[in-house]
């Protein structure tokens, strides 16, 4: 690991980040909820442990900036401030919902806010995400592209293909992007060391002559200053960096993975401790800037939000028969 | 006969062809530690060790490509899809390596490779994850592709298949597996290429196979009460597609329905139809219906999910309408 | 009208959109310093520089995944495929993101690109390298798939793709391209979906499409001797597919002959033969004939390759018999 | 590069290699003329300038280990020792070919001899490799599987994903895998340094865990001397190892390759001087193994033997009607 420039985070925003983390959290908690209700179908993927490494690194980025996220991209599309009613909205299958009820949640998109998508392919999306990166500098502007996906994903034959090619036209300075690798320890019930010839996953980016770095996953300030220069220094040079965050999902793989013969409760419980949400909250007590007042108050706010996103959704009507057939070919 | 359910009509065949034959092997992603997506493999690891239930990383490319070669060299593998979607990304060692190698070494070599997991659109899993494949795949000589309704002929289908020489994709259905049935036992096998007449009738022939046959039969009960029989035949393998069985059925019947559960263009009623025509032009009063899915990626949203696919209502007013 | 050969209505076609719109640029293996394996792409790097014109390592699934990227951003991408054999691959890419993101985004994005290549069985170049993937792609909605078999055809339908807001599968044949013939100049433009009639006849339709429309016309030339006038239609596009043209001239000759270059089961043909029965049944005089490849894997040694594909002859065996 | 520990090769054997490696190159020269003719069809792809890979890794192997090989698999079938009769007529696809001239020039296979065949899709065949590598061990026996592909292999997600299969079951023994990098420097007309990110290929490797290193491909001792290093350590270890081979190409990628836009006379010519043929006739002549004479005899009986093999695929009948139907499915 790298040691990072430490970035002056400002009170303010920590504050901001506490609040998104505990909103984010109870929205993702509220959707597990409804899914064994029966209101959200399909695969359902919460972030739950992991929502750091979104956090920090789209803070980092700037509003024109775009990303392209894996099937767990609830958090990214929040953080980046969508609104929540409409990400509840998708999740119902309504149509009031980012896309109209058709993508679910494994299909998040808003891309007026450079949000490309969720993608239920492991790996399938990152070919993408390096044409969207070339795009932006054939366009010529300075806009970069992040890309996140799972330690499963680096396994993939379209990470390798990708990646050989960011690295070629990197060399131009034609392929801004950023790989974020959200190695959350497991891909599904398969732990790294038993998928990955090579543990350390950042490393296996030299192989495509990309700078990389693994950094901790669990502190958003870490995370954000980390990407900070990450995101800079690609946008600066045009060329991909890799960052492998190391981080944890602390609910199961999917609403359906219940039973978790792949990890002990110790195991769960010892990365508990580091909690981003509770990381956050410890650095904030410690200067003062939180109590347990403003804690209640933080969680009452987000709650209140969390329904308000629940209201939203229940009242939006299911989209029309007509929707059917729209959106498969264009004009 | 016992009954068990389709899954574990599965399971248990997977059990005494790996107790018979050592050359058997399993591979795919969480079929070990994980006891398998579906539960199909529940308890194998243990039962058989790490070298012969083999958790894969996410590389379907990588270990079903493994797979052929370990077919080649006198293995004979089973490797299990998560679903058959994350079969694309494969498709070009299912397509050019263990459809061919056999042809193009003149023979030399076989490929007794089984792939199997479920086929077909689930419950709103939207428009990546609910793909029927068996056309994609059934297009390609040198594979076999079966697609098993029930717990009996998923049990004597994978039988076969384990002790096939060729390449089998094996279409498993998620909706299926928990559904019980009669299973006869010990070495009970169903060959390649017998379709089966499911539910005799005199006044249409339904053709399906899959999850659809069950709504095929549901459909031809409610049509019992209209006093029209139904004969319902059960495709079970596309290729080889037994069309002589349709076309008997058919030449009774004289009028026939196909059911599909996705996209008509170039779908697998595409194929049947033409071959009924074929064989019994002269002996159809109607021209045949297909019932197939939309013409659409599958949505999410339930309400237009449920427009998306067929249900027993539409094969009902097909077969009404091949009636008129 | 100027004469120009099939190469050349490519080649034109791309220079004048790139020289027209600055968001269309290509990718592909050996297009630029090499001038594309097909000479397709001659001179273009030159050019446009290596920004427009990129040549790729040999990773399909990375460029065209990476294209599709390029297109959801607003660029109008163009792949040449080496063959499209070399398509499989990136399979995935084609069918699960490109087919389907505008409709899993709920119409958020598009995906402005083109990919193309030869299609199809070249000479003796055996099992892996001689496949025809109208079908295969064609039943995916999402995708539009065009298959020009004359000059003309090919510069007005990659114009069109050019300037479509969709993926287009655009399916060339290695055996066209050396062909001559007259092309409209200027923005000339064939809209997707539209079957032509390009031999009237009164006796039978024969369907065909790419390489096969010119051994359809080379039968209907045979015929024409013996006194059967066969009325030839080019799909040209098989999604959109185009029934309509295909019905009103089965209608009028109450006979049709359906023919692709490859594997019957789950071929093209099936669903145009479908298509011609759900909308001429009591029109048609006798079933309608396929006329297709051999379900076998291509074959190597130049006379089984000669049996395993159609022919003129086998065609016109084929008229022969709906006319019988 | 590793140094290599010198194995001594008895003069006998270098004799022999001169003779197989002047034989070889005849061979294909003659497939080319052939070619012309029209007696050859569909794609040729000979590896004129390229034998001493093949002949050094496949001598070192043992006569019960495997191969795998792209569609530039001519050489490798005839070091193999294949009867060149059969190759010439599976090229002029006649019966008497290795596969009854279904296969054509990209698919020989000789499985009696372990030669599990040619492909022709670029990577398709290394997962393949690698499994049989896996069979082998789990069959109980101590077989190599050895698998060739180019520089262009490098970069498709085959290659990826088996590698990674391959570090992971190497861990317990199970993958007894050597990959031959044969870097020729070109795919079709594609430079390595244009087509992969990192142009040391056998360094990517390392992403993999799998031991690696490079050679010269062009002095079949040297090869020979690492492959039989190479090899013993899989056998032994039941890890795969990968070994990049550093060389040439003289021909055209394909017989239709005539017009060479990628590369300069000059480089050929460059190359032309470390010839493995030359290479080896000096070593030879050095050591007084050799004259003017006897290379003279080499020559004739090479010919004479290309001619035999011409004769044989002549005089051999074209596979019967029947043949079109078989070999399309087994039992
Ligand atoms: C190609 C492919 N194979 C299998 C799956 C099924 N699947 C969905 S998520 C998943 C695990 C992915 O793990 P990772 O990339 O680490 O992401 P995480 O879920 O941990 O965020 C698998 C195997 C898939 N979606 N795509
Ligand atoms: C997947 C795929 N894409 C494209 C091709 C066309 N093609 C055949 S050989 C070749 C070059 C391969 O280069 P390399 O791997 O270095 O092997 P070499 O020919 O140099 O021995 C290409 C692009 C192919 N056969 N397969
Ligand atoms: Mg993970
Ligand atoms: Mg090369």
């Amino acid at each position: 690991m790298q040691h990072a420039q430490p970035v002056t985070v400002p009170a303010e925003t920590l504050l901001e980040w506490y609040r998104t983390l505990v909103f984010c959290r109870r929205f993702e908690e509220q959707t597990e909820r409804s899914f064994r209700r029966g209101k959200i179908g399909g695969y359902l993927h919460v972030a739950i442990g992991q929502e750091a490494v979104p956090l920090g690194f789209l803070s980092a980025a700037r509003a024109d900036d775009v990303f392209f996220v894996s099937y767990r991209d609830h958090v990214h599309t929040l953080v980046r401030g969508t609104d929540p009613g409409a990400v509840m909205a998708e999740l119902y299958g309504k149509l009031g919902g980012t896309c109209k009820g058709k993508g679910g949640s494994m299909h998040l998109f808003d891309v007026s806010r450079g949000n490309y998508g969720g993608y239920g392919i492991v790996g399938g999306h990152i070919p993408l995400a390096v044409g969207a990166a070339y795009a932006l500098r054939y366009q010529g502007t300075d806009r970069v592209c992040l890309c996140f996906f799972g330690d499963g994903a680096m396994n993939s034959g379209a990470l390798h293909e990708a990646a050989n090619l960011a690295g070629l036209w990197g060399r131009e300075g034609l392929c801004p992007v950023v790989f974020v690798v959200e190695n959350n320890q497991y891909g599904m019930g398969t732990s790294v060391e038993r998928a990955s010839a090579v543990a350390e996953l950042a490393r296996r980016f030299d192989a495509y002559d990309i700078p990389n770095e693994r950094c901790d996953g669990m502190d958003v300030v870490v995370v954000y200053e980390v990407a900070r220069r990450v995101v800079d220094q690609v946008r600066r040079t045009g060329r991909p960096y890799a960052v492998e965050t190391i981080t944890y999902r602390f609910s199961g793989h999917g609403a359906a993975d219940l039973f978790q013969p792949y990890r002990t409760k110790e195991e769960v419980e010892r990365w508990r401790q580091r909690d981003p949400i509770l990381l956050l909250e410890r650095r904030l007590r410690q200067e003062g800037l939180l109590d347990d007042a403003r804690v209640r108050e933080v969680e009452a706010w987000a709650e209140q939000r969390v329904q308000e996103a629940v209201a939203f959704a229940e009242a939006s009507p299911e989209p029309p028969p007509e929707e059917l057939y729209r959106d498969v070919y264009g004009g | 006969m016992p009954e068990m359910t389709y899954r574990e009509a599965l399971r248990s065949t997977l059990v005494e062809e790996m107790d018979r034959d050592p050359r058997v092997l399993l591979l795919g992603e969480d079929i070990g530690v994980y006891q398998g997506t579906f539960r199909i493999t529940e308890g194998l690891l243990e039962r058989y060790g790490p070298r012969r239930v083999i958790d894969t990383p996410i590389s379907e490319l990588g270990f079903i490509g493994a797979a052929i070669g370990m077919a080649m060299l006198g293995l004979r593998p089973v490797v299990e899809v998560m679903t058959w979607n994350f079969s694309l990304p494969a498709a070009d060692q299912i397509l050019q390596n263990a459809a061919k190698v056999r042809y193009f070494s003149g023979g030399q070599v076989s490929v007794p490779l089984v792939i199997r997991g479920p086929n077909g659109a689930g419950v709103q899993l939207s428009a990546q994850h609910s793909q029927s494949l068996e056309s994609f795949y059934g297009h390609f000589p040198g594979l076999r592709v079966v697609a098993p309704a029930t717990p009996a002929d998923a049990r004597g289908l994978l039988r076969t298949a384990l002790r096939a020489e060729d390449p089998v994709i094996f279409l498993e259905h998620a909706a299926l597996y928990g559904m019980r049935g009669p299973v006869p036992e010990a070495d009970y096998t169903v060959p390649f290429g017998q379709a089966a007449v499911v539910r005799p009738g005199r006044d249409v022939t339904v053709v399906a196979y899959s999850r659809m046959l069950h709504l095929a039969l549901a459909a031809a009960d409610e049509l019992a009460q209209e006093g029209v029989e139904c004969e319902v035949v059960d495709l079970r393998c596309l290729r080889p597609l037994d069309m002589d069985t349709v076309a008997e059925s058919v030449r009774r019947t004289h009028r026939a329905v196909v059911v599909q559960e996705q996209w008509p263009l170039f779908g697998a009623a595409a194929e049947v139809a033409t071959g009924i025509y074929e064989r019994c032009f002269d002996d159809l009063d109607a021209p045949v219906e297909r019932v197939t899915g939309e013409d659409v990626p599958a949505p999410y949203a339930r309400n237009l999910e449920k427009l998306a696919f067929p249900d027993e209502s539409r094969i009902a007013q097909a077969v009404r309408r091949v009636l008129q």
